[in-house]
């Protein structure tokens, strides 16, 4: 019998700085978030808080400046060593991108690039390759008539669940989804989420799912992460960051969401995201926060359990 | 930006070390030379035994008597006071002296050329863009390909035939009229005119293409507006990158055209004296045309700076 | 001024791009190149000159052995003769058959287009796919390299080279490759840097592939587009290279026939018998531009934004 | 008069080799002074082209076609397109979706924004730059006489769009047409960016036809609601009428199949793919393959436009 495994994913000081010219940019600075299996945990941000690079880093697509990143709790995936693919990580982690069309193999068919992660994985025989691509095919609902078409034939909603049935193929165990339904049209996307949903309780399956949605991030996940240039802001189970939101960025964030119905709002936060080469001094958010008062403007606040499970990063509450 | 220019001056000095380097190791290694190659050739003698004084004063003359280490020193010393040394061929001249008189020549040649085919090229590829897909714009594209296509030389034997041959328009041969340098500029022309159309073409598609052409419209701009002051300004950018290697590719190129039409321009001496391997010529000269497609290029990038502000205001502070 | 409207083919509101239902003939397996292959045929003038081109390699092939004459010998009796039964396209001042001599030329040509481009192809690949794949300093020492060889005027180059190694058909082909390679160098480092930034490489490496099966499996078919297309550019490019040395007299040498040398010796006879000079510049002519379209028809074939 | 537009039975069709396209399939619509319409639909619903449609801002493949498009009084379909170049920019202006290229990179902010008084000579040039730093002021762009000189390139995502929207408000149009404005903006420049254009039409008493693929980007804005699929419009109504009685099953399903916050059941999700434009069933209902609520002759007999009040109107064969 395998044994239980309770951490799925665990990130512990995670950092990640690239140089630009002569300037650093801190992409991820300092972030820990514990995974647990089955769980599905999202990570909301807006646009260049770093979502993205936390993704690669976790899968160990990208070398961690510092910091530590374990997998099943035994896998360390970060730091990285030179020349020692796990293929144990590769094989239950997978991802799936934001834009399907360009995460598929374009030479490839479709059913040849669900087969792929199979014959990377040492499966050579040609005729189990077939049936479990059309077995996924089936699962995700795309036709059978498509197993020859190549990624260009198929449209935006189509692929997106190919690539899925890809990251699927090897039985994974997490899966980590970097803005999966944003290229998609409404419609549509409700038809992704709700597929992932299913085939989380069907497989046991752990998401961390990265959105720039707030209401798309709820709906799937049972943890929330509010990301700012690189680091967490707030963290809680999903009902107490939408219903009891803590930091004032997290409120910003829901107020903006819009609403059927609703009106408009003098929305608090003002401007936008600065540029993470040369971010706020002192708490990041302060130069948008209506509630900064003189130590946001100096003192980085640190990442406290102000209530059971209830992370946030902000002076209001230290 | 006058940082950029310098780095940009720094490495055409390092390339133009390199090109006199592998100039004067490829020389020093071919077999042969200049005073047994010419008594072969010119003066139809058999014998090619030069009496051993006649060498040994030659030799000296042209500092062969030298290691060749310092051989290469000299060279690159007087190099850069621009002065090559007497020619073998025309021992009374110095190279600097043909390149002084001649390339003028070949200059106006490929002046004249880039001209025309910018005067052309350009509004043919405007009305070629604009008129995308209609009859105007297959005969476009397909003499521009027959232009890009077809090397200078095999054009001029065309335009020869037809233009002087056949219409008698022009004289065939000759030098030394303005009606003389038709025949060779058209057949220069032609290549270029051909990429400038292009280049044009496609690249003003892709402009036109763009979400601020629409929103140009949308203000209410008619064709000055919309596909002159916001289209073709926006393409001509670029078009910087065709004109550059065009201009550096005129300035070698003529050569094919001064030895097929007998000017006596800089690319016919060059390419006799590569014939006769005549040394100093041959160093002196591809140096000086070296230098001078690196000069064209780094103008045609500083202009290309200027006319970007993107690249005005970022890259050239940056780097 | 008149009615204008700006030709556009964008999609409209972006949808449009449903899939076509018609896969359901499940015999036929589809196969990448056999896509490209129908894409390529709706060219019809690039289908065509790819016809052509293969009529030209057989021709030279074939040709030396079946011709009843050969380029070497002179015949005096038969000077300047215009085209007739005998000598289809006439004969040349030393009285060989022209239509010999072409064929003779062309051979030439497409030994060293093809040869200069293999070498463009073996140094620049390798140079320009290294320097992407791998970047930082490796990057940095060959792309410097790069910036030198293309900076130098490179016909004058391959001019010297010639002059040094002598003038026969492989040291020819071999100093035109050498000299030419720089633009291959960037676009092939320019291909591989782009591909590897595509989401695809980063699925690939994620699903656990080594460093050689992402090279040889997904980067290269992927890169090769613009490369064949390229090298179809280039080939005709060393053909007029050749043609040009031998225009200057450093050429292949005499009596083994160059359309260059050709075009040279006819240039002389242009009053008197056009037709030395016209046969060799109009098969030149036709030949570079079989392959121009030809590269044009890979291009539009390649490009990814066609749907077929 | 009350309404500043009247489109009546307008088609555009585009035709690629030998396809036809029906982007907008006999629509008609109107707009009334001052207020905003918002047109929802997803992707290929025909819903820009509609509007690109009304300017004749369209490819040159496509044909537009109507019974008559009238704006104040005059029907544009008559215009020639001198006539037509002067009411663009000038009577009628528009914001495209994505302000990163929506701007001309090479040419400095403040000269694309006052080329639009230029070019209709409604001043002369320092007229115009006085004019046009006050314009980027009152979009609240800070320190506007040094913005002025600036290019696209030094904006934000954010400022350009603020900037877009200066350049379609600097000629005073009586309609604005918002092709979705927010899309590519994160959800708090989307809030600052809507309330924006909320305050400047109220300002200048202008109308604006808002664009839109987000339903609650769409109610929040909107007085009167326009849902296209398949190039029609399958319903169109009050704001109050939309949110109280939105009747069309493609309605109720988008409704439906939009992630809300605090969301307690599943969404709704509609099966199958957006209509493909080239074929489209031109005897029955266009959402037919997709409707949960179908009946045999939704697929055979085209569903009428049916008045649930004066101001609501769909077409479904349910309501019949």
């Amino acid at each position: 019998m395998e044994p239980v495994i309770e951490r799925m994913l665990e990130v512990q000081n995670l950092k990640k700085y690239f140089s630009v010219g002569k300037q650093l940019l801190k992409a991820i600075d300092d972030v820990s978030l514990e995974v647990k299996t089955g769980q599905s945990v999202g990570i909301v941000g807006e646009s260049g808080s770093g979502k993205s690079t936390f993704a690669r880093l976790v899968l160990g697509l990208l070398e961690a400046t510092d910091g530590n990143v374990f997998f099943m709790e035994s896998i360390a995936v970060q730091p990285m060593k030179k020349n020692n693919r796990s293929m144990t990580l590769r094989k239950y982690a997978q991802i799936v991108f934001q834009n399907p069309y360009l995460s598929l193999f374009p030479h490839l068919t479709i059913g040849a690039n669900i087969e792929e992660p199979l014959r990377i994985h040492g499966v050579r025989d040609k005729e189990k390759r077939h049936l479990r691509a059309q077995e996924l095919m089936y699962k995700v609902g795309v036709p059978e008539a498509y197993y020859d078409a190549f990624p260009h034939e198929l449209s935006g909603g189509q692929q997106q669940r190919v690539a899925i049935a890809r990251a699927l193929a090897l039985n994974p165990k997490l899966i980590v989804f970097d803005e999966p339904v944003s290229s998609l049209d409404v419609s549509i996307q409700a038809q992704i989420l709700n597929l992932l949903l299913d085939l989380k309780e069907q497989y046991r399956l752990t998401y961390v799912f990265i959105a720039h949605d707030l209401a798309v991030v709820e709906y799937i996940s049972d943890v929330i992460a509010v990301m700012y240039l690189g680091r967490f802001v707030e963290y809680a189970p999903k009902r107490f960051l939408i219903d009891q939101p803590l930091h004032p960025y997290t409120n910003v964030l829901l107020e903006s969401v819009p609403v059927v119905g609703g009106s408009l709002k003098d929305v608090a936060g003002r401007g936008e995201i600065p540029s993470p080469l040369s971010p706020p001094s002192g708490c990041p958010f302060h130069p948008r926060c209506t509630k900064a008062f003189d130590r946001c403007r100096l003192e980085r606040p640190e990442f406290i359990e102000v209530k059971p499970n209830h992370w946030v990063a902000c002076h209001l509450y230290t | 930006m006058w940082r950029y220019i310098l780095k940009r001056i720094g490495f055409i000095v390092i390339a133009l070390f390199f090109v006199s380097l592998i100039t004067f190791i490829l020389i020093k290694s071919a077999p042969g030379n200049y005073i047994e190659t010419e008594r072969l050739i010119t003066q139809n003698l058999t014998d090619v035994n030069v009496p051993p004084d006649v060498k040994e004063a030659w030799e000296k003359m042209y500092h062969l008597d030298k290691p060749e280490w310092q051989q290469f020193l000299i060279f690159l010393g007087n190099a850069v006071k621009f002065q090559f040394g007497p020619s073998f061929k025309y021992p009374t001249k110095t190279v600097e002296n043909i390149i002084v008189e001649t390339y003028p020549v070949s200059l106006t040649l490929a002046g004249l050329a880039m001209l025309l085919a910018i005067v052309i090229g350009i509004p043919l590829g405007i009305l070629s863009a604009f008129y995308k897909d209609t009859l105007i714009d297959r005969i476009a594209i397909f003499l521009s390909m027959i232009g890009t296509s077809i090397p200078n030389y095999v054009m001029a034997v065309f335009l020869i035939y037809i233009l002087a041959l056949t219409l008698h328009l022009v004289p065939s041969i000759g030098w030394g009229q303005p009606v003389n340098y038709v025949l060779p500029v058209l057949s220069l022309a032609i290549g270029p005119i051909g990429s400038i159309t292009r280049f044009m073409r496609s690249s003003l598609i892709e402009t036109l293409n763009q979400e601020y052409i629409k929103v140009a419209r949308a203000k209410g701009g008619g064709f000055i507006q919309v596909v002159i002051q916001h289209g073709v300004r926006n393409s001509l950018i670029p078009l910087m990158t065709v004109i550059g290697p065009q201009l550096a590719y005129l300035s070698v190129g003529t050569l094919f055209v001064e030895n097929l039409f007998n000017i006596p321009g800089l690319g016919k001496f060059y390419s006799s004296a590569a014939v006769y391997r005549d040394y100093p010529m041959v160093m002196g000269t591809t140096l000086f045309f070296a230098g001078i497609v690196m000069f064209v290029n780094l103008l045609v990038d500083i202009v290309y700076g200027l006319l970007d502000p993107r690249i005005r205001k970022l890259d050239m502070n940056r780097s | 001024m008149g009615e204008f409207t700006i030709p556009v083919n964008k999609n409209i509101d972006s949808g449009g791009k449903p899939p076509s239902a018609e896969h359901s003939d499940k015999t036929t397996r589809r196969s990448y190149f056999g896509v490209l292959w129908r894409r390529f045929k709706r060219n019809k003038i690039s289908l065509i000159s790819l016809y052509f081109i293969v009529f030209l390699i057989a021709l030279a092939i074939v040709g030396p052995l079946i011709l009843p004459f050969d380029y070497k010998t002179m015949d005096y009796t038969a000077l300047y003769q215009k085209p007739s039964l005998k000598h289809w396209m006439g004969t040349d001042d030393g009285g060989r058959d022209m239509l010999t001599l072409i064929i003779y030329g062309l051979r030439n040509a497409l030994i060293v287009g093809f040869g200069a481009g293999l070498v463009e192809i073996l140094i620049g690949v390798t140079i320009g796919a290294l320097a992407g794949y791998f970047g930082g300093r490796l990057d940095n020492i060959l792309m410097r390299f790069v910036d030198i060889m293309f900076a130098l005027p490179s016909f004058l180059l391959s001019l010297m080279l010639v002059v040094v190694l002598g003038r026969n058909l492989f040291t020819i082909l071999l100093a035109i490759g050498l000299t030419s390679w720089a633009g291959m160098a960037r676009l092939a480092r320019a291909q591989v840097l782009s591909i590897k930034q595509v989401d695809y490489i980063e699925a690939a490496r994620s699903l656990g592939a080594s460093n050689s099966v992402i090279i040889f499996r997904y980067v290269l078919p992927n890169a090769v587009g613009p490369i064949f297309v390229s090298l179809s550019f280039n080939i005709p490019g060393a053909m007029m290279v050749e043609s040009g040395l031998s225009l200057i007299g450093l050429g292949i040498m005499p009596p083994m026939p160059s359309w260059g040398a050709l075009i040279n010796i006819g240039s002389r006879f242009i009053l008197s018998t056009p037709h030395l000079i016209l046969y060799p510049a109009i098969t030149f002519a036709l030949t570079i531009l079989a392959f121009t379209f030809v590269g044009d028809g890979l291009r539009d074939a390649f490009d990814a934004k066609q749907s077929d | 008069m009350t309404n500043i537009l009247d489109v009546q039975a307008l088609k555009t069709e585009f035709r690629r080799k030998n396809t036809l396209i029906r982007a907008v399939n006999n629509i008609s619509f109107t707009i009334k002074k001052g207020s905003v319409l918002s047109i929802v639909g997803e992707s290929g619903s025909g819903k820009s082209v509609t509007m690109h449609s009304v300017l004749r801002l369209i490819p040159s493949t496509g044909k537009i076609v109507a019974e008559k498009i009238n704006f104040m009084g005059r029907d544009l379909m008559r215009l020639t397109e001198k006539e037509m170049r002067k009411i663009r920019g000038d009577q009628i202006s528009m914001i495209f979706q994505d302000p990163m290229s929506s701007l001309n990179p090479t040419i400095k902010i403040g000269r694309q924004i006052s080329e639009v008084l230029l070019w209709h000579h409604k001043a002369n040039p320092k007229e115009a730059k006085e004019r046009t730093i006050r314009m980027l002021h009152e979009v609240g762009i800070a320190s506007p006489i040094e913005r002025y000189n600036q290019y696209p390139f030094e904006f934000s995502g954010g400022m350009r769009q603020r900037v877009m929207i200066a350049m379609a408000l600097i000629g005073e149009p009586r309609l604005l047409i918002a092709d979705e404005p927010t899309t590519s903006l994160d959800v708090t420049v989307q809030a600052q960016i809507l309330a924006l254009i909320k305050k400047m039409q109220e300002q200048n008493k202008m109308s604006v036809v808002l664009i839109t693929h987000n339903l609650a980007v769409a109610t929040m804005m909107a007085d009167e609601m326009i849902v296209m699929y398949a190039g029609q419009i399958v319903e169109q109504a009050t704001k109050a009428e939309f949110l109280n009685r939105a009747s069309h099953p493609y309605t109720v399903a988008l409704l439906g199949s939009t992630p809300k916050l605090n969301m307690k059941e599943r969404l709704q999700s509609i099966p199958g793919q957006p209509p493909d434009l080239k074929n489209i069933n031109l005897e029955g209902c266009p959402f037919v393959d997709r409707c949960s609520a179908k009946m045999e002759r939704c697929s055979r007999e085209e569903p009428p436009a049916v008045q649930l009040s004066p101001t609501h109107r769909i077409r479904c064969w349910l309501y019949t």
